[in-house]
């Protein structure tokens, strides 16, 4: 598949900001500068980013507890991201939501989730939503390997391929869940085999090969768009973290393992393929980076800055 | 104005508001066959498979449809048949529907009516006869509402599906076999705001769902005793309208509070505990409560008719106390 | 697979007892002598009988709403059963359950159950606990082609596969859940297909066969029995009647494919292939017959003769 | 006797009750390593996996998981990281374990302990800071439970493991991290007896889990204004000891009641109703509750800490009666 130049660069660049916002995010917690517990996503950015690059601004998604790079991947704005986790009032949620709720509906980010697997259900309304306004718009589900023993996941997926809903379940497979290893918790290896469940097409791609996502979920969305129904797309990737933050210390992976996958960081295979092909050379990559560490930079500042949510807020919007 | 069953009134309701607002939508099992309890008669062949969504087995995904499609505009009415089954749908309502607008610092409006059946009826033994309205009235970002009549379940209903908020609608399964004069036409009944069934000065009796007929045969016969009792239906439990309540039990100074769930942590507690705090000094008696034993419920009929609060059990109650 | 004699002509005879007790089951709610709703059993005989016939005493199953037929499979007695339906005392649930609760701990039948697809996680439970004691026993878990949407199911399998539970997962696919055909509301025509999401071995026969549906089962308790893990088995039935008692005019079926499907009656056939064996003479099956009408009409006497529970039962046995 | 964290002693009751009890076992997620909260600290290490069961994220198989065992002999204590994550269970846990017994005439005996995590914590937002007390304690067939400090903890955890009904354990986070004098051998605490954790004449303060150690330090400063408040832990929600409650109210003629749960329907509710009730003779005040303000949980910890219920609010809640 033949992209623009300027998307090329802008899928390395949305990869870099995701990382740098989420180095930062582990950072802050780390100082207790922010609260609660983040979820970070460094390693998987080829998933979001290939994903959102397929959709267009109007479709959807929903996320996980793992959402900070959906949420840049679909348009979100750092500065409002942190903020949020800063429980300003100036965040995405006004401070009431989190890392783990963060949202942004005007960017079809119908938000992260603390309960995994629900987000499922929510795209499969959302999806119908689409198809009952016919309005051609497409949703796109984020969750990972461990969800997909939810109930949620199987009852939402069934009930997509009946309505035909225009949905694409995207599944970031990064071999744990919390601290147990997919091979404790989860029958078979591929998640992609659980398409067979409900007659619809299973996909797997190299989580971190970004056109190779890229190229999957543009089939998928085509495939929706048409009213053939959802996918089930799995992207085999990794956490090159922490459950929670960078160090939990509750397991320890095998060194090997993380080392092999860190080998193949997606940021760094994308960067080499612009630069291979002559879309960037070094120093442009280079300033790709410095660009995206100044804008988290300033992104924070703005965010710390922020005024905290007003005492009234705390019994504001229960209701509509 | 005509004699509707509550069914008939309901269907009624979710016709004219379907008819009114394309946005409207029902999705639930059999609603295409007009729903196991007949709610949806007609619905089918009217709107066909675009707004009448007769879904799988599938209730936690159901009351999913219903967050996500509400999240973009739609306003979904999602039928969960019998009121223990939602359980499996705790997750979606719960943790879901009524947080997320909040959590999401106000940007989604989730106008979704949640309908469903309880109660005791026929001998449907633990998992198909009971009545958890207690639960959802715990939960901030939930209305919940049980008509006791064919008149206000229209009103309300169509009030429901008109609110911005999502709203847990209970029908009590006896309730819907009961017939009155009904409006042909479309009318609301204000959620939030409970209704005086029977003034009276000796006694208020706060009645609720099934109960609000047991408590009116109840006042007939205390009025022979001489007792004159006011029963008030809240109709809505969750906003509850505690003035309409205190001001009635400030009059009467006695209260008796009704209900077919169990006692303890009931409904009936909150409305006990509020009454005896906010119009302490007006109160001449204990307030009393009327509700089901603490325990399962029973599949023989001889047990059943034990378990269920009657007429007799509100007429016990008032006596204690006047 | 080679039976002795005298366990054809039985798995006859309990089909047989199975029919003759439903369907007076059914007359009984429709004069109202009995209570509450009956979910009859008939034309799905061979899955029960075929199952249970292919364990020991001391196995476990799980049933469903419509369990009639598992319990007198697994050696339940008619008069305790009606006892039940009518509500009485001596009753296996003393009453207190009626159909959709019926059980008999002794006989390994661990219920019926009232929430669709409720008795796989139960089952899972039980097939743990028969590892964890390591005492060999295997437990058929049975449940409806509508059951299979229920999250329950999903979670259930994946966790029995994982942890390779002694547990059979039998679907009895009878083509409607309520009054919605399966092809409205399940994904996929087979539901053994599902199988391929826990990595289990997923296995279709034709539930009207009952020699079919025997020959799978052993199989797969065999495969359970070694400590190999769970089996999908997926038997293609038909509800003979509606979803509640016989006519409950709701949603009238094609009537061909009633027909079609009441020509294949696994009483029928098995009767059949008695006498084309020769087991049997035309005689001697109609013997069986008269000896289950009577069974179940002395069944119905004794248990409409049984006393009612006691004011004092409705508080006793909440807690232990 | 040595200090210990109220994890530290929580992970020693189920270490000395699997040891005694080879039916006991542990099923959760994470628990291999120990427990997203540290109360399976070294289990795993000890008892493997036959009894350390590391489960998939399928809350509802885990607690059907839990029925099934305990319906053949086993006493399964079933972990739900969060209680808010009960709401994926909840179908396994109120239609199935607690009313298995009563619908199947008595045979089975459920020993299962469901333990959970609740309360407000290090700004976890409104998924996982729940307390849902009140929706179990109005489900006849199962037991609650909600410790207060590490003594009590260990001690009721043991006696909930050898109770032979459905147990919901639930473990306030904050107090999860609190320490105590605890003896290192097995004891057990009653279930289904209050404690009066300090005596006094004026005011009976009744404070449920995080509460307590509230209710203690607004005992102290009420000590200085001349006001000698009466603190009483239930310890066991359901059965609920409404007798030593009782017998409080009636010597200090007024209460307050506090929980960390929204205030509508909560478990202060019934309390303060049963108060109001069967005490209606004695009181010369209101029964008052202290409870979170009904919204959903915020994650902002300026708003965190405006929604919780502190010393602060009780002090304000018995000086209006006082
Ligand atoms: C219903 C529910 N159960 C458990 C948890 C606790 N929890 C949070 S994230 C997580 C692991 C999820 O694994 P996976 O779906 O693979 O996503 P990943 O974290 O690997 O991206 C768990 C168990 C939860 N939030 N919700
Ligand atoms: C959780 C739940 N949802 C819905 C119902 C209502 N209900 C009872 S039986 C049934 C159909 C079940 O279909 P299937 O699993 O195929 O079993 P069958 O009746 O065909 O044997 C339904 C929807 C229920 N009892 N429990
Ligand atoms: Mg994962
Ligand atoms: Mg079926």
């Amino acid at each position: 598949m033949d992209l623009p130049e300027e998307q090329m660069i802008r899928m390395l660049e949305t990869m870099v900001r995701i990382r740098e916002f989420d180095e930062r995010a582990a950072l802050l917690m780390e100082q207790a500068r922010i609260h609660g517990s983040v979820h970070l996503y460094c390693g998987e950015e080829a998933v979001g980013v290939g994903v959102c690059e397929a959709l267009n601004p109007d479709d959807y998604i929903t996320s996980t507890h793992r959402g900070h790079g959906h949420l840049i991947a679909k348009g979100g704005d750092p500065r409002l991201m942190y903020a949020e986790l800063f429980a300003k009032s100036t965040g995405y949620n006004r401070g009431k939501g989190g890392s783990m709720h963060i949202a942004a509906l005007e960017l079809g980010m119908i938000g992260a989730n603390g309960i995994v697997g629900a987000g499922a259900p929510i795209a499969l309304g959302v999806a119908f939503a689409s198809a009952y306004q016919d309005n051609g718009r497409v949703t796109a589900c984020f969750f990972g390997d461990g969800a997909t023993n939810e109930g949620a996941f199987h009852e939402a997926l069934n009930m997509a391929a009946i309505l035909k809903a225009p949905v694409v379940f995207v599944c970031e497979n990064n071999l744990y869940g919390e601290w147990t290893p997919a091979s404790q918790q989860t029958s078979v290896r591929d998640i992609a085999d659980r398409s067979a469940s409900y007659g619809i097409p299973g996909v797997i791609v190299d989580g971190m090969d970004i056109m190779a996502v890229h190229e999957a979920v543009v089939e998928a969305v085509a495939r929706a768009r048409r009213g053939e129904g959802p996918t089930l797309l799995e992207c085999k990737t990794y956490r090159f973290y922490d459950h929670v933050g960078r160090d939990f210390g509750i397991l320890k992976r095998d060194p090997d393992e993380v080392a092999a996958w860190r080998a193949r960081d997606p940021i760094t295979l994308w960067r080499a393929e612009l630069i291979a092909q002559g879309v960037l050379d070094e120093a442009g990559a280079d300033a790709i980076t410095e660009r995206a560490q100044a804008e988290m930079e300033d992104a924070i500042a703005y965010a710390e800055g922020s005024p905290d949510p007003e005492p009234e807020d705390l019994m504001r919007d229960i209701y509509s | 104005m005509t004699v509707k069953t509550t069914t008939a009134a309901v269907a009624e309701a979710i016709d004219q508001e379907m008819a009114r607002d394309d946005r409207v939508f029902v999705a639930g099992e059999d609603v295409r066959v007009g729903g196991p309890f007949g709610t949806d008669a007609g619905l089918h062949a009217k709107y066909g498979d675009r707004r009448v969504v007769n879904t799988a087995i599938s209730e936690l995904a159901l009351a999913g449809l219903g967050v996500g499609a509400a999240a973009v505009g739609l306003r979904p009415i999602i039928e969960i048949m019998i009121m223990d089954f939602m359980c499996v749908a705790m997750d979606q309502i719960v943790n879901q529907m009524a947080k997320m607008k909040y959590m999401l610092g106000g940007k989604p409006t989730l106008p979704i009516v949640v309908t469903t059946h309880a109660g005791i009826d026929s001998s449907s033994a633990a998992q198909h006869s009971g009545s958890l309205e207690a639960w959802f009235c715990h939960v901030p970002g939930l209305k919940v509402v049980m008509p006791s009549n064919a008149y206000d379940a229209k009103g309300l209903l169509i009030s429901a599906i008109r609110d911005d908020s999502p709203v847990i609608f209970i029908h009590n399964k006896r309730c819907l076999q009961t017939s009155a004069d009904v409006p042909d036409e479309a009318y609301t009944v204000p959620l939030g705001v409970a209704d005086v069934k029977r003034e009276g000065s000796d006694v208020t009796i706060v009645a609720i769902g099934r109960m609000v007929d047991e408590a009116l045969e109840a006042a007939d016969e205390l009025q022979g005793d001489g007792v004159s009792a006011e029963v008030i239906d809240p109709r809505t439990l969750s906003p509850l309208d505690m003035e309409t309540i205190l001001d009635s039990v400030r009059k009467t100074t006695r209260a008796v509070v009704a209900h077919e769930a169990v006692r303890f942590c009931g409904i009936g507690a909150e409305i006990a505990a509020t009454i005896s705090d906010e119009a302490f000094d007006y109160l001449d008696a204990p307030v009393k409560r009327v509700a089901a034993p603490f325990t399962p419920i029973p599949f023989a009929p001889v047990l059943e008719n034990l378990y269920l609060p009657t007429r007799e059990s509100i007429l016990a109650a008032v006596r204690e106390i006047v």
